[in-house]
């Protein structure tokens, strides 16, 4: 079984927990492990949430994308906003680097996503918004045939 | 779904317990709440018994973290004394586990904390 | 505080679970009753199963589109597909009439929708899709103020 | 969630108990197997026990209502021994609810069939 799903939404910080259960109930079909479930949730709350401080400096209503396909229990996530995007991706992505210490951010969102996810891919530039694309296959499962 | 924290000052000690789901939406009203509190009650110890959350992400670990500075800044000392093993796994990776004092009960946290006073 | 998500997901049977959690999240915020939460999962299954059904004819990997709003605890969700559409909007939306009975349909889906919401809209032409707008004004709670 | 259904046969009686979310994804195959149990088993009356099941819409009302139509040719009667409010009301929307036997229990449901043979 293959399947597919695209859900625009708004950039308000509620909607980082409605991205996370739609992420979820995606997957669930599935039948992920509780560590794939969390590790799904978690990137997906990472990405949604640098799209709504970072893309869009917390203003309200804009518009993100979620992008969900799974295809032979390999996984594809897709989160793209419009907002101001990034110059250096690189220096973006590294273990603790926040270009908003004033807001205690962590510095941990991508490291976190390059932990869990097999594959991860940024593409972003000035006022150009942000893209961040990840991949992972899931487990395989004996009990059914999805 | 919303992040319940309950908090008990004992002496200047603060006990938290937090559930649900700590993210970015729900970490900004805690922060304010907390940063008042530790103010008011004169807080220089924290302990943390996240064993009811079930889910956190990096927007969690920075709430933690800032108050983790705090602390330390003033000579005080944060201990966390319970967890999922998602949530362990953050502060593994962002290296806090190891400079956290992990306890394995509210009850030993408290002596700990005695201890090195 | 108003919201609004719009997903687009493959014809597949299991999507008519998906679409009533993604419904459920999306309103779980505005702390609806159970049985508010109830009426509308069953009138999103009821409008996404017609799509795979008889807009789609059951054949898997066309689209269906879901748009959730709200805005004041005004709730409007909207169900489209690009499928075959109707003729006879006012026959099809007949208690028990059903095209399908050799499916053992009920023929109680649209009396469903009419009864669970304050307002059902159906937009068909042959071969043209079918839209079906419908709209419910959650009860108000006094314990936040969403 | 997937629709479970737990199937008992005593006699000619069939007893159905159903949990979970019972949809036109989770029909197709229950309809298929219930169709062969009630050929094979001879099954002439049945007692649906629908008290965990958390979710119907009008594609499991169907699927009720075409065991209904069959039972019905054969001289046969179906019992609803127990449903949630949310399922009730479908039943009561369709008409159903009137035409069914309703039981307060699989035991009632079990005695009344016994007492309309
Ligand atoms: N969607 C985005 N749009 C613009 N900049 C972003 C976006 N996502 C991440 N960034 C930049 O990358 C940095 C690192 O992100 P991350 O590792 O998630 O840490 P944090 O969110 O804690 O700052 C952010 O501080 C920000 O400067
Ligand atoms: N999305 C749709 N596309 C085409 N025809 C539809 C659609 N939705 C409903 N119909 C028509 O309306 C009829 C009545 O629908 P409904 O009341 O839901 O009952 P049922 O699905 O049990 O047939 C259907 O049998 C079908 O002919």
């Amino acid at each position: 079984m293959k399947n597919s799903l695209t859900c625009h939404f708004t950039s308000i910080s509620e909607n980082e927990g409605l991205a996370r259960m739609i992420a979820a109930s995606f997957i669930a079909p599935y039948d992920p492990t509780v560590g794939e479930l969390s590790d799904i949730k978690t990137v997906v709350s990472e990405a949604v949430t640098n799209a709504v401080i970072h893309g869009y400096n917390e203003e309200d209503y804009h518009e993100i994308t979620m992008k969900l396909r799974i295809e032979n229990r390999l996984l594809t996530i897709e989160i793209i906003d419009e907002g101001k995007g990034m110059e250096e991706v690189e220096q973006a992505m590294e273990p603790l680097y926040t270009s908003r210490p004033d807001m205690e951010r962590s510095g941990m969102g991508f490291t976190i996503m390059e932990h869990f996810m097999d594959q991860v891919e940024v593409r972003s530039a000035s006022n150009q918004g942000t893209t961040v694309k990840m991949v992972k296959q899931l487990s395989a499962v004996n009990a059914n045939c999805l | 779904m919303a992040c319940n924290v309950e908090a008990e000052v004992k002496g200047n000690v603060l006990l938290l317990r937090m559930s649900g789901e700590l993210d970015h939406h729900e970490v900004g009203p805690i922060r304010k709440e907390l940063i008042e509190l530790m103010e008011k009650e004169s807080i220089r110890h924290m302990i943390l018994n996240l064993a009811n959350l079930e889910f956190m992400d990096s927007s969690g670990l920075g709430l933690i973290l800032g108050r983790y500075k705090h602390l330390q800044k003033i000579g005080g000392n944060m201990v966390l004394c319970a967890a999922t093993p998602a949530v362990k796994r953050l502060f593994e990776m962002s290296g806090m586990y190891k400079i956290l004092i992990v306890e394995l009960s509210e009850e030993r946290a408290f002596s700990r904390l005695e201890a090195v006073q």
